[in-house]
């Protein structure tokens, strides 16, 4: 049986990923070239435009991993769709939660002096990474797609519990770690720096929701193979019938 | 519901009691990985008695990993799981009871522990009242999040070692603050301990009522 | 009445497989079904199905008027289950075990011994931790338990393996028995010894029912499914 | 002899191939291991500094445990060990093939989790060559000591919690060891690496050697 | 020509329980030996004193012309056993569990597929981990392993439990050839079916051997041993 031939891409996500190769190019140029240097951290602030963003997108899959868990629990609500919207969250969310730890890392060692240090923030954010680690290994793991759904959801939802920590951490605890800068009355930010940070939110978000919907359409696509490949998994088993004894008596 | 928790940690602790696991195996194995800790920290005297509440939760955690994976195998090994999920038992029940079977045993671990603690590192002790609460509620934490996240890998290959993968993240809050709670009980350090026990305390409600409600799911699929 | 079991096109999935491929059944109560096919037919996954361990994904299931899924809860303490494996606990006596199987279904715990005796596990056997018997024996306990609940509804995966001869005949009559008090058997076997008296044959092949066939008390030899 | 160990090792890793338990579950939980004695030793910066080696080694042990007792879950699941018995291939094979499987996945570990602990507690490694070569004996030591008593302990009631217990003491000295060669190869104390590095030499020459020798009889009377 | 099993009084102990409790054996090489009698009688002992996985604390054991345990590492590679469980690699297919078995005992890897098929364990069945394969299927593919590697005595503990009724005399006409080749086989059984033809029956009671009874070519309604 072969794989059907069906891309993963759609139009949505070639303009997605078009604009969002186009937000990137934007962000570099303007990150690099068009602002300045900070005035404490020299040139290493251009991290500034991409770890925040990048983080934020980790939440956010994570985020969207759990929620759409939730609304696989709810009775009503449960359909496939939203088991395809966790994996692809929880995916998606992992690689931008790698992302944030080296940008993190790097640029601790940049201002900081060291690759890691042990607040909050950090050490909330590398067991988020674990989370989502376990929460990988346990969907290889289960074979049944019910079960698989039902049994990864609940630990998605732990993984919320997580972000919603981690976001207030450097509020609750002394932490070495940047107080919330953007999102809040006054931002402490302005002008080119302001909006090459606001232009890396937009191209990292693109490329979230780009690798979102192609995770999601292969996920997808995977569950229709199976399911054709089950109407010809069905023809193949009943087949077994074929060519036997004729039962029972005369 | 009730009921069928003390049904099942009854059976749960006549196991232990006709094998001994727990007490010939979790509990020694507890006090080497303390002094494999001890060894690790070597030559680092003052280091080690101000690390000894972390030393201590670490302990408790890796044996509570045991204990956890004792409990669920002792049902796996010959497909004993299928029949308490079709014995009628309320999962809810189930949980409780198998939690409260590892907690017993857990409970008993910690005070040999604590003893060895005392030996190994010349800990005194001290605020006593902030120590047995915080380790009570930290004992519920790790139970309770060990016996369902035992049920979820029950079913699954390579159980014993996904579990602790999935475990241990999970209890890494409750260790942490385990470990402030001590160190502010012992007076290592000057913060205030009864916030980490309601923290504890915290996570103890969410897992418990967590396994309450999610347990019978989690039995199911897995 | 309505049948204690009905299922009509069930096709169920382990994994990827259709392990049930559109099978029909349907059983009365009081009735004692043998299920025969060759390895791999579906017999295994047709009980897990009837005790709600897999889901039907197209098709109907009903057992005892219940949905076996949705409705596990109710039906679950009317039914008993023994798989391949007996699901003992190791650690633990034959008595032991059988009394916590009582108690775990909300029974008083006095029906152990005697469930147990009837089996044959009696004096040593049911002292000695169940880990240590043998296999035959092993396998008398996990019956003793499934007698003493004494469910509605009983599902055997290959009862009669390991046992011997003598607790053949013994499991038969005690099949029998609770098919008199109105208690409905679904058995798999691929036993050559015949059906218990009054027992009803069916074939099961490439995960289907292929063949309901009628009441026979004459012998096991009429299914010679591939 | 070593053909039989080249039969069973390629049996090992293609289970894990077939299962990725070793990469996707024994690898993560190290790494959270790492984070966990983050947590434990918060605040004491230096202290964590100054045990990153005797971390890392602990690190490494219970990973180890973890992939060796996956090693006889393997074995003894469907009771294959019998089969192994009755194979004909010669014991010290067997040992050797099952510890060389254990020894490649532990290498591997032992590679993430070093940049694990370059990156979290800010270890400068220095000395590569002392580095490897403790890392490659104390590997050589867990593997052996680990296969020979998970045979021991393998046709045994509550294998799971037996296993930790034999072998936690038995690699404490490895522990200890090998955190002490660390320690010199990274400039944290100021003794002779080397010496240390003999140490450990000696121990994985012993524990192979035993388990080449005493493997048939453990393997026979579990 | 010498016996390829010879016990005489043999007593085993396993803990302190004397499974085998002074057996008297003879079988000579070519023969095929069906070991009857009641559950705990000591069959599976019996198979494992011969294996020697069990020591004989007193009385003779002689498996080969050779001790079973103190010859053991001369001996194993000759036998062949097959216990109540069936020993696979849960995560590996049935041919890599056979090319496994038939390495591990120094021989080429080539007659897996074909010891595998004639037990009807081809396609799917070949590729799928075994874990997921049915217990008959599982027990085929156990014995295909045995088949590859050509044993010169083989130890059967039930072997035709679990398989389907072709099967069941797919393994007598295999055993029958392995006989016919020189090879001894003895086997457990419970079943109620014809021992194979040219299989003497024995029959076993209290860890001792009863009867050992003559040739029979007709059934095996001579073991009538509770
Ligand atoms: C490995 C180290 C680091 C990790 C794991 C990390 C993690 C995170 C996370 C998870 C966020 C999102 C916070 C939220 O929105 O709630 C974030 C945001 C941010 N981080 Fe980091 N970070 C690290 C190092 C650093 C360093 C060294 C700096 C700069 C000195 C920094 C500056 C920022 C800033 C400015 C934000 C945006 C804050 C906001 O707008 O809320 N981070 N980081
Ligand atoms: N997880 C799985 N993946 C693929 N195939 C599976 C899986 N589980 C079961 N099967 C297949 O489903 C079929 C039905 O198995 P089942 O155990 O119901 O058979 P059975 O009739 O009980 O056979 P037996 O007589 O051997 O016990 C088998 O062919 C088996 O290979
Ligand atoms: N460790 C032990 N302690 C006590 N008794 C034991 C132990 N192991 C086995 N026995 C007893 O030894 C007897 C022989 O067991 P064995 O497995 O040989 O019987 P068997 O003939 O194979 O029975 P079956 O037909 O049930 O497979 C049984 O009565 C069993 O209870
Ligand atoms: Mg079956
Ligand atoms: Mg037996």
């Amino acid at each position: 049986m072969k794989k059907p031939v069906a891309p993963s891409s759609t139009r949505l996500s070639r303009v997605l990923g078009w604009s969002a190769l186009v937000a990137l190019a934007v962000t570099t140029w303007w990150g690099l070239w068009v602002s300045p240097p900070d005035k404490v951290q020299g040139q290493f602030v251009r991290i500034l435009y991409v770890h925040p963003a990048v983080a934020t997108m980790c939440y956010a899959g994570f985020g969207i991993c759990a929620l759409a868990s939730i609304a696989w629990l709810w009775p009503r609500l449960r359909s496939r769709r939203w088991d395809r919207l966790a994996v692809a969250g929880a995916e998606v969310g992992a690689v931008f939660c790698l992302a944030t730890l080296v940008t993190g890392s790097i640029w601790g060692r940049a201002t900081w002096g060291v690759w890691w240090t042990w607040d909050a923030r950090l050490t909330l954010t590398a067991v988020l990474f674990a989370m989502s680690l376990g929460y990988l290994a346990l969907r290889r793991s289960v074979e049944n797609p019910h079960s698989r759904a039902m049994v990864s959801s609940m630990v998605a939802i732990l993984m919320l519990l997580t972000v919603v920590v981690d976001h207030y951490a450097t509020a609750w605890w002394v932490t070495l770690h940047q107080n919330t800068t953007l999102f809040k009355p006054g931002p402490t930010v302005h002008g080119w720096q302001l909006a090459t940070m606001l232009e890396s939110f937009v191209a990292f978000g693109l490329v979230f929701a780009w690798m979102m919907v192609h995770r999601y359409r292969l996920e997808m696509l995977e569950e229709r193979f199976e399911n054709e490949g089950l109407s010809a998994a069905l023809a193949a088993r009943r087949a077994e019938l074929s060519g036997m004894v004729r039962v029972g008596e005369q | 519901m009730w009921r069928d928790a003390l049904v099942v940690a009854a059976k749960d602790l006549l196991i232990e009691r006709r094998s001994r696991v727990a007490m010939n195996q979790v509990v020694p194995y507890a006090l080497v990985v303390l002094l494999l800790f001890g060894f690790a920290f070597d030559q680092q005297r003052p280091l080690l008695e101000q690390a000894s509440p972390g030393l201590f939760w670490m302990a408790v955690l890796f044996a509570g990993l045991l204990a956890v994976q004792r409990s669920f195998s002792v049902e796996t090994s010959d497909g004993a799981m299928d029949n308490l999920r079709l014995s009628g038992l309320q999962p809810a029940g189930i949980f409780l009871g198998k939690a409260a079977a590892v907690a017993v045993q857990l409970i008993a671990l910690e005070a040999l522990l604590t003893l060895g603690v005392v030996v190994l590192f010349h800990t005194e002790l001290a605020g006593a009242g902030l120590l047995v609460a915080s380790a009570l509620a930290s004992t519920a934490c790790v139970a309770a999040a060990g016996v369902a996240y035992g049920a979820l890998s029950m079913g699954l290959r390579a159980r014993e070692t996904l579990l602790p993968l999935l475990l241990a993240p999970v209890l890494a809050p409750v260790v942490l603050a385990g470990t402030q709670a001590w160190r502010c009980a012992l007076g290592l350090s000057s913060g205030d301990g009864w916030r980490w026990l309601g923290v504890l305390g915290a996570f103890a409600a969410i897992y418990l009522a967590g396994g309450v409600l999610g347990f019978g799911a989690l039995m199911e699929e897995a | 009445m309505e049948p204690s079991v009905h299922l009509c096109a069930a096709v169920a999935l382990v994994g990827r497989y259709p392990v049930l491929a559109g099978a029909d059944l349907d059983v009365s109560p009081g009735e004692v079904v043998m299920v025969r096919g060759a390895n791999g037919s579906g017999k295994t996954s047709l009980l897990r199905v009837l005790a709600g361990l897999v889901p039907v994904v197209s098709g109907q299931a009903a057992v005892l008027g219940l949905d076996p899924v949705a409705d596990a809860r109710e039906l679950r303490p009317q039914l008993g289950l023994l798989g391949h494996r007996n699901g003992l606990y190791e650690e633990l006596s034959a008595l032991e075990n059988a009394r916590f199987s009582l108690r775990s279904a909300g029974l008083a715990k006095d029906a152990a011994p005697r469930a147990l005796e009837r089996l044959g596990v009696t004096g040593r056997l049911a002292q000695v931790p169940a880990g240590r018997l043998s296999a035959g024996q092993r396998r008398r306990v996990a019956l003793a338990c499934l007698l003493a609940r004494a469910p509605r509804l009983w599902l055997l995966d290959e009862p009669h393996a390991a046992l011997d001869a003598e607790h053949r005949d013994m499991l038969d009559a005690v099949l029998g028995e609770q098919a008199a008090r109105g208690a409905t058997v679904v058995f798999a076997s691929h036993e050559e010894r015949p059906a218990p008296l009054g027992a009803r044959t069916v074939a099961m092949s490439a995960g289907m029912v292929v063949e309901a066939g009628a009441l026979v008390g004459l012998g096991a030899g009429t299914a010679s499914v591939a």
